[in-house]
């Protein structure tokens, strides 16, 4: 506990030196810096202590708020969910700095400031073992994300991401209101611990909770329809705070609904489904819209969404199991889910920083004006696809092995007898082969588009390497999805604790359960070995059979034409068009095509761009229709003022005649 | 000094500085003059508190005319402090007159007087035991400030005031008939006596009063002050005066006016529900602040007034004020905590935007933008106090919502807590649009000049400091002193 | 001297309906004044206790204020607007008449739950206070001056300062002086009011008032 | 530790796979009524590229000449885990099947990626095909695994081909059967044959996999072709461990049943390839869903 004060303490006081430096651009940004990096280490090994002994600790103190109480405690639970938030700060405050370089000393002194307060106020929330702090906490993140992400407030549409942000946020936090308020009602104190005592007797609550749970910690983690937001809000932030934001900020939602589950005690069979169905509908729309993007750091908001998803499915497993008693089930399908959220921060952070150092180099992030970047950002570039595979869960990097974890789960309950477990396996292996195929075909295009061929604008052909702390802390996260991959059974071992936590066993057992998938996932890395080992050897053969013979660079066929130039290159939309098409139904993807006519054809072209269905559909008529209603009041407040005395006597008169009944 | 001398020199010293500004010669005096005796009104108000929540827990002065416990002690210093912030800024605000208006002696001593005028009446209204004399100092407020609001005479201005005058004078009329029935609701059984109308006879155990009567006297009780309270649906006058004032005025108007009627109407409820028990006031109450909250968030969507707009959440702030009475204990202390919140938040955004208005020459919100780099002070205390005022953490507003939807949930009031918190989202979503249009972006057309002068960091500070701080922290001696004066509501003396 | 009382509540009553069919302004200021000495005098009648100074105060300053004071501002205030003398009305004088009896209808049902409780209160003057106070909202609803705004407002208080005579015995001196005094600067301000606004506006319309909307 | 006589299979696997494509073309030549190229004629190819210098585009990076590696060794990796039919593969685990399929998904994304490193439309285009097609047939090949794995109850490759006997056959016809039709389906999509795909095109806007493979010469060249005579051989081993339930329990017999399916099945192919026309592009996806319908029905058929 010691760390986790000083680390938040580290973290104001960098927040506070940066606001107090800005006239010395320099100064803050090396005092908002070192303050986040510092203090994130120390948050960070804190931690790793807690998850190493397993033993929680807790501290709880006096604060004047009537219906809230100071007590913060840190189990193995929140130790975990703090991991992916001091990680990802350590690396985006290493980041942050060059990324910033340039800028005004207000503008980085406000930046420092939110971003530390982000780390503090996320830390907080994951610590905070008290509804009402955990509410204070959870406004505070919002709130230090919002100006994060109007921090480019000139742009018009900057400002309308951030109001959209704050309105999602605000949203779940109604919810959330009313679910610890409920809770605190019924358990006559707002401490965690006294949540889960009284929901015991209090079974008939124990659904709407859930609901409430679901819907308020839904939003901020993005689960569709309510995802709305992070699309808007992701792409405008500044990098690092985007990889910060969707890397861990939408795991505090995750961590909320976890927190309730462990709360609520064994679970109903159809919370299961619902997390599964929810899910499902995440993973493949998120994937979906994602294909249709054609602005990197959008591309990358969407498949948050995906991802979400996919933890979700894992969460959902588990919960099915503990419904239906199956230990091993729900050992498994946790330990996927949370294997995930570790891994969805690494590989996620580290897109949205290469994205950052593209934005950084070529100023742009619109696909079609990129590519040929990996000749001109080799180590971005590498660190990028590295990212890009890992969360397409290809192996051996990290996102295989949580794949890997989902998929076994999903196996395991196919094999079950009973109907509604088999079937809740089916959906879960298809859907995730299906988000695997399209996922892949996402980032064959955003890498194939911004880093390979020939660069499609002037300022890409002349975009130059990053600066060095940036390649560095890409380069962390890039060794994170290799090691894990690579290690993964000593990874799933490690999860025991937590995943002990959320099913209610001993960690004993449930290493013992883990065991049982750590075994194969050995095997499977014994057979990337081979892989690794038959690709060497291969790239050595074809290296001597060159040496000997000649390689020498010529012109790509062009099907007999010969100057084809990086005009006639494939293009995002194009690349995306088969699958879009395929789902226009959900994507609603606006395209513009122009055949080509005449025996010589002169213009033609295609292009698609996408809307949200959840937003075109769903919420702006929702909003219009609204207003239009809303707007009619008008007539009650016309000026005339014999009229307003009319509403006085009237009401006068109502409520005489009403109370003389 | 003994709280009871300082009670009767509270109120001497406001007459007095009345007074003395008829004869000051120039603006600038007055000004000072107004600020000057403010601020010693806040610490004297200090004082009082300080002593009314000593052992005996009231303070009575001339013979029980004068009756000051919890309750009224914390109106008065939300009122001081409120008159102290206004007055500060009003002698920033006056000394930037935009738009061809001339802050003429004549005018300046008009306003100290009225100002300082409305503040004794106010005073009065708060500390004294006679009904009668309350519902006079609540008709002597109207009178005071009906012209402050046509400062500068203008169509605009002379409709608002009209429409001010009228109505709120409709309004008070009712209210005394409500008094009068009070006071023969005890002498209905006999009990007559020069005292009839003092609330500490009335409210005390054995007094008997007629149910009868005492509903008849809450109706007109509730629909009289209401008026001036701004619910719904007697607030027309609202909007169009808030709008038309200037905004020192506007914001003394939303900042305590307001609350000054509420709190004539809570002196009432303890006596109903002594008469007539718990439910008939409570429901009263709850139609009329779920009915304001609806209709004010209504009405926030398609404002494009900068103060119409905050005169609207004024009336839903009255709204949820009302609800939390009505909800018990522990929802008349949430009311509390947040009439002082709602007071110096919204203060403080009337400041912002009449300051803001003067720079860019309107209050019409398309034309104010990217406040934060045409004025960065008065733009960040626009910003703060929007957020505070939609319920954003970690600002108090959010604190004092948080208390009064547990005294929902407590008092398993469900569907005032839906349509409380769907309302409140609407506004949220309308308001945020509205304040980050206005604050972030690049500035449109605005005046540079101007200083702002010494005072306007300090007024920013404290009022954002005191949202901020009693956001995350309440002091043990706040809580007490808001529990007790919730207490009075409750229990009679 | 109860036939005295029900003398007083029927001339109050005609002076009422005389307000409702009056079309001149004129004409209604001094129904208003006749109005204000009428039931001045009822301090002067109904309470028990013999003429002490007290009593004679208040009718006096009730009389003198409401029955002189206010008709001659009202007076002043009608010739600076020469030019304009019609209480413009929305509803039809015939129809006004028509209201006046509903409302009459209303104020008699309204009062038969109150007065078990009031005991001692004579029930006619209750009738006739409840009817003020509706006819003078009546008055300031269903007409366009200004001045006839007032004038309701000052009706409705009329009935207001019947009800207290008849039902509260005793109230502070103090007390019915500040409603004096209030009723008399309230009188004063809209009267300065009145003033600025036929000159802004040129005219005692205030339904022209009517530019600040939504 | 697996036994080193079960790296036996992966061994001949490596060594008959090209004879697979051999047998396709000459099946097609004699139906066509010619003599067709020599049944070693892959070999001969593999051999020549193999020899051969290489050309690179202009904008190709290390990616490019990466990418036939990685196809390459992904596949190798991929024959580990491969039993068949009776005969078990060297490394066995239960999720065996998801390593298969991750392995095959990193083979398809590292050609794809050196596709798009050559900037040329056309290796785009093939490219976009590619994963489309594939992004359909990867869930189609799990929710096959998923029915073989409820009727035998093991997700395992190996138990699961080894449980497949006349008896299951006879226990589960029909699963089994609509089970079969998926894989032949995926085999084909996922080697790109005809009705998808026809290697032997010549008009580059019609091909998927082989216009992606445009720019690729020497070396790189062979290793591709390398690396298609592989996946069509465990695809081929996928279908035919299921059609040939020959369990008779001695290796050697085992061993020459699965050979001769694996050869009818070239056969097989070679047929369709001269007796069907090649879809539509557009009609190709609705062939690949129909196939995942067929096994979604089949394992309904088996839920209860």
């Amino acid at each position: 506990m010691f760390e986790f004060i000083v680390s938040i303490s580290l973290l104001a006081l960098g927040g506070m030196l940066a606001i107090v430096l800005f006239p010395r651009a320099g100064m803050c940004q090396l005092a908002g810096q070192i303050c986040a990096v510092s203090g994130s280490a120390f948050g960070l090994v804190g931690a790793l202590h807690v998850l190493v002994t397993g033993d929680a600790v807790s501290l709880s103190g006096v604060w004047q708020m009537p219906g809230g109480s100071f007590h913060l405690e840190i189990d193995v639970l929140s130790a975990f969910f703090l991991l992916p938030i001091f990680g990802l700060s350590i690396v985006t405050g290493l980041y942050g700095r060059s990324y910033f370089a340039g800028h005004g000393g207000v503008a980085s002194a406000a930046s420092w400031f939110h971003l530390n307060m982000l780390t503090a106020a996320m830390a907080l929330v994951i610590a905070a073992h008290d509804g009402l702090l955990f509410l204070l906490a959870w406004e505070t993140m919002a709130l230090s994300s919002f100006f994060l992400v109007i921090f480019d407030d000139r742009k018009a549409a900057v400002r309308h991401a951030a109001w959209t942000y704050l309105v999602a946020a605000h949203l779940g936090t109604a919810f959330l209101l009313v679910l610890f308020v409920l809770l605190g009602s019924i358990a006559a104190s707002s401490d965690f611990a006294a949540y889960g005592a009284a929901l015991k007797d209090h079974q008939a609550l124990r659904s709407s909770v859930f609901l409430l749970a679901l819907m308020g910690f839904g939003v901020k983690a993005g689960i569709v329809p309510a995802h709305v937001w992070l699309p808007e809000a992701h792409p405008v932030a500044p990098s690092h705070a985007s990889a910060l934001m969707s890397g861990a900020m939408i795991k505090v939602g995750i961590y909320g609904l976890v927190r309730i589950l462990t709360l609520l005690g064994t679970p109903e069979t159809w919370w299961g489904w619902l997390l599964i169905g929810v899910g499902a509908l995440s993973g493949v729309l998120g994937v979906l819209f994602a294909l249709a993007q054609h602005d990197l750091k959008r591309l990358l908001a969407y498949h948050s969404v995906e991802n979400i998803g996919i933890i979700l499915l894992g969460i959902g497993i588990g919960v099915l199991g503990l419904a239906r008693g199956m230990p091993l089930l729900a050992v498994i399908g946790f330990a996927s889910g949370f294997l995930h959220v570790l891994n969805h921060s690494i590989f996620k952070g580290l897109l949205f920083l290469g994205a950052g150092a593209v934005q950084r180099a070529v100023h742009s992030l619109e696909l079609e004006e990129l590519g040929g970047l990996l000749k001109r950002m080799p180590w971005t570039g590498t660190f990028f696809l590295i990212g890009a595979a890992a969360i397409v869960g290809l192996p051996p990097l990290n996102g295989f092995v949580s794949e890997f974890l989902l998929l076994y789960a999903g196996f395991l309950a196919v094999l079950q007898p009973a109907a509604a477990v088999a079937v809740a396996g089916l959906i879960v292996l298809v859907i995730l082969g299906l988000i695997g195929g399209l996922a892949a075909a996402c980032f064959a295009k955003a890498f194939g588009i911004v880093f390979l061929g020939s660069p499609r604008s002037a300022e890409a052909s002349e975009a130059r390497e990053v600066a060095r702390p940036m390649r560095a802390s890409m380069a962390v996260l890039a060794l994170l999805c290799i090691a894990i991959g690579l290690g993964a059974p000593l990874a799933v071992a490690s999860l025991a604790g937590v995943v002990a936590q959320m099913t209610g066993a001993t960690v004993g057992t449930t290493s013992a359960e883990l065991a049982i998938v750590a075994r194969p996932l050995a095997l499977a890395v014994s057979v990337f070995a081979v892989l690794i080992a038959v690709a060497a050897l291969a790239w050595a053969l074809r290296a001597r059979r060159l040496a000997v013979a000649s390689a020498r660079r010529g012109p790509v066929w062009g099907c007999g034409y010969l100057f084809p130039s990086p005009k006639m290159q494939y293009t995002a939309s194009s690349f995306a068009q088969p699958l879009t098409t395929q789902f226009h139904l959900l994507i609603r993807n606006r395209e513009t095509f122009v055949p080509p006519q005449g025996y010589f054809p002169t213009a033609s072209s295609y292009a698609s761009d996408s809307g949200d269905p959840a937003l075109h559909l769903l919420f702006v008529p929702t909003f219009r229709w609204f207003d239009r209603v809303v707007t009619r009041l008008n007539v009650i407040q016309h000026g005339h003022i014999h009229v307003y005395i009319l509403y006085v006597a009237a009401t006068l008169i109502a409520l005489l005649i009403w109370e003389s009944f | 000094m003994y709280a009871s001398q300082s009670i009767i020199a509270v109120l001497a010293l406001a007459l007095s500085g009345a007074l003395f500004c008829l004869v000051l010669p120039r603006p600038h005096h007055v000004l000072k003059t107004i600020v000057g005796v403010s601020v010693v009104e806040l610490l004297l108000a200090l004082n009082i508190w300080a002593a009314v929540l000593g052992p005996n827990g009231f303070v009575t002065a001339a013979d029980q005319w004068f009756y000051i416990d919890a309750f009224s002690s914390f109106h008065i210093v939300v009122l001081t402090l409120v008159f102290a912030l206004s007055s500060a800024f009003a002698s920033i605000y006056f000394t930037h007159e935009a738009g061809g208006l001339v802050f003429t002696a004549a005018i300046a001593r008009r306003f100290g007087v009225l100002w300082l005028g409305a503040e004794a009446a106010m005073l009065l209204v708060l500390m004294s035991n006679n009904l009668g004399i309350m519902w006079v100092g609540m008709e002597a407020t109207t009178l005071l400030t009906a012209f402050l609001i046509s400062l500068h005479p203008s169509r605009l201005s002379l409709e608002a005031m009209w429409k001010y005058l009228i109505i709120c004078s409709i309004g008070i009329a009712f209210a005394f008939m409500g008094t009068l029935l009070a006071a023969a609701s005890i002498q209905s059984d006999g009990g007559a006596g020069a005292d009839a109308l003092f609330w500490t006879k009335l409210a005390s155990a054995e007094a008997h009063l007629d149910p009868t009567l005492m509903k008849f006297a809450f109706v007109f009780v509730l629909v009289g002050y209401g008026t001036k309270a701004g619910l719904a649906p007697i607030h027309s006058w609202l909007p169009d005066a808030h709008s038309q004032a200037p905004a020192p005025v506007s914001a003394m108007f939303s900042g305590f006016l307001l609350n000054t009627a509420l709190y004539c109407i809570m002196r009432f409820v303890p006596l109903v529900q002594h008469a007539m028990g718990q439910d008939f006031a409570s429901g009263l109450l709850i139609v009329f602040g779920t009915l304001s909250i609806l209709v004010a968030a209504g009405f926030i969507v398609f404002q494009r007034d900068a103060k119409r707009l905050l005169a609207y959440h004024s009336v839903e702030h009255m709204g949820i004020i009302t609800l939390g009475y009505a909800l018990g204990p522990l929802g008349g202390f949430a009311a509390l905590f947040h009439t002082l919140n709602h007071s110096v938040c919204k203060t403080l955004a009337f400041f912002a935007v009449g300051r803001l208005g003067q720079r860019y020459g309107s209050h019409e919100m398309h034309t104010i933008t990217g406040a934060l780099r045409a004025d960065r002070l008065w733009g960040v205390a626009l910003l703060i106090s929007f957020l505070a005022l939609i319920g954003v953490a970690p600002f108090s507003i959010f604190m004092s919502e948080y208390q009064l939807l547990r005294a929902a949930v407590g008092a398993s009031a469900w569907l005032t807590l839906v349509l409380f918190l769907a309302a409140s989202g609407v506004v949220f979503v309308s308001a945020l649009r509205h304040m980050i249009n206005m604050v972030f972006g690049t500035a449109s057309r605005h005046d540079r000049g101007g200083r702002d002068g010494k005072l306007a960091v300090p007024i920013v500070v404290v009022a954002a400091g005191l949202l901020l701080v009693l956001g995350v922290w309440m002091p043990l001696s706040f809580y007490h002193a808001l529990s007790s004066a919730a207490a009075v509501l409750a229990v009679r003396p | 001297m109860f036939p005295l009382i029900e003398t007083i509540h029927a001339v109050g009553l005609l002076t009422c309906f005389a307000l409702l069919a009056t079309s001149r302004i004129g004409a209604c200021i001094r129904w208003l004044s006749f109005q204000g000495i009428l039931f001045g005098m009822v301090p002067l009648i109904v309470h028990d206790d013999g003429l002490t100074t007290r009593v004679l105060l208040l009718a006096g300053g009730n009389i003198a204020l409401k029955g002189i004071a206010f008709p001659w501002i009202l007076l002043k205030l009608r010739a600076r607007a020469n030019y304009n003398r019609e209480v413009q009305p929305f509803v039809s004088f015939v129809m006004s008449i028509l209201c006046g009896i509903l409302i009459l209808a209303l104020s008699v049902w309204l009062t038969q739950e109150m007065k078990p409780a009031l005991a001692k209160a004579p029930f006619v003057m209750l009738d006739s206070s409840i009817f003020l106070i509706f006819v003078g909202l009546f008055l300031m609803i269903s007409r366009r001056n200004a001045l006839m705004q007032v004038i309701g407002y000052l009706v409705l208080e009329n009935g207001i300062f019947v009800f207290g005579v008849i039902t509260v015995v005793g109230t502070p001196l103090l007390v019915e002086l500040g409603v004096l005094l209030d009723a008399f600067v309230g009188v004063f301000v809209m009267g300065i009011a009145i003033y600025h606004i036929t000159r802004e506006f040129g005219s005692m319309d205030v339904d022209r008032l009517t530019e600040l909307r939504g | 530790m697996p036994a080193p006589g079960s790296f036996a299979l992966p061994l001949c696997a490596l060594i008959l796979a090209p004879l697979l494509l051999g047998i396709v073309n000459r099946t097609k030549a004699v139906i066509a009524g010619r003599r067709g190229p020599p049944l070693l004629q892959p070999y001969w190819d593999i051999a020549k590229s193999l020899r051969r210098g290489a050309v690179y585009g202009e904008a190709t990076t290390w990616l490019f000449r990466l990418g036939p590696v990685v196809g390459l060794a992904a596949l190798v990796a991929a024959l580990l885990v491969m039993p068949f039919g009776g005969l078990g593969a060297p490394v066995s685990f239960s999720g065996d099947m998801i390593v298969l399929v991750g392995l095959l998904a990193l083979g398809r994304f590292a050609t794809v990626l050196a596709a798009l490193d050559t900037g040329s439309s056309f290796e785009g285009m093939g490219a976009a095909r590619e994963m489309h097609f594939s992004a359909l047939a990867e869930p189609a090949l799990l929710l096959a695994l998923a029915t073989l794995a409820r009727v035998t109850g093991s997700f395992a490759l190996t138990p699961v081909y080894q449980s497949i006997t006349i008896g299951a056959w006879a226990d589960a016809l029909p699963t089994f059967a609509l089970v079969a039709v998926t894989l032949l389906i995926i085999a084909l999509v996922e080697n790109t044959r005809i009705p998808v795909d026809d290697p032997t095109t010549h008009l580059e806007l019609t091909m998927i996999h082989e216009v992606m493979v445009l720019d690729h010469s020497g070396p790189d060249f062979g290793l591709i072709q390398y690396a298609t005579a592989l996946k069509l051989w465990i695809f081929g081993a996928l279908l035919v461990g299921l059609m040939v339930p020959v369990r008779s329990g001695s290796a050697w017999f085992d061993g020459t049943a699965m050979l001769v399916g694996m050869v009818l099945l070239a056969g097989v192919i070679g047929m369709i390839e001269s007796a069907m026309a090649r879809y539509r592009l557009v009609y190709v996806p609705q062939f690949i869903v129909a196939a995942a319908t067929l096994s979604a029905v089949a394992f309904i058929i088996r839920l209860v």
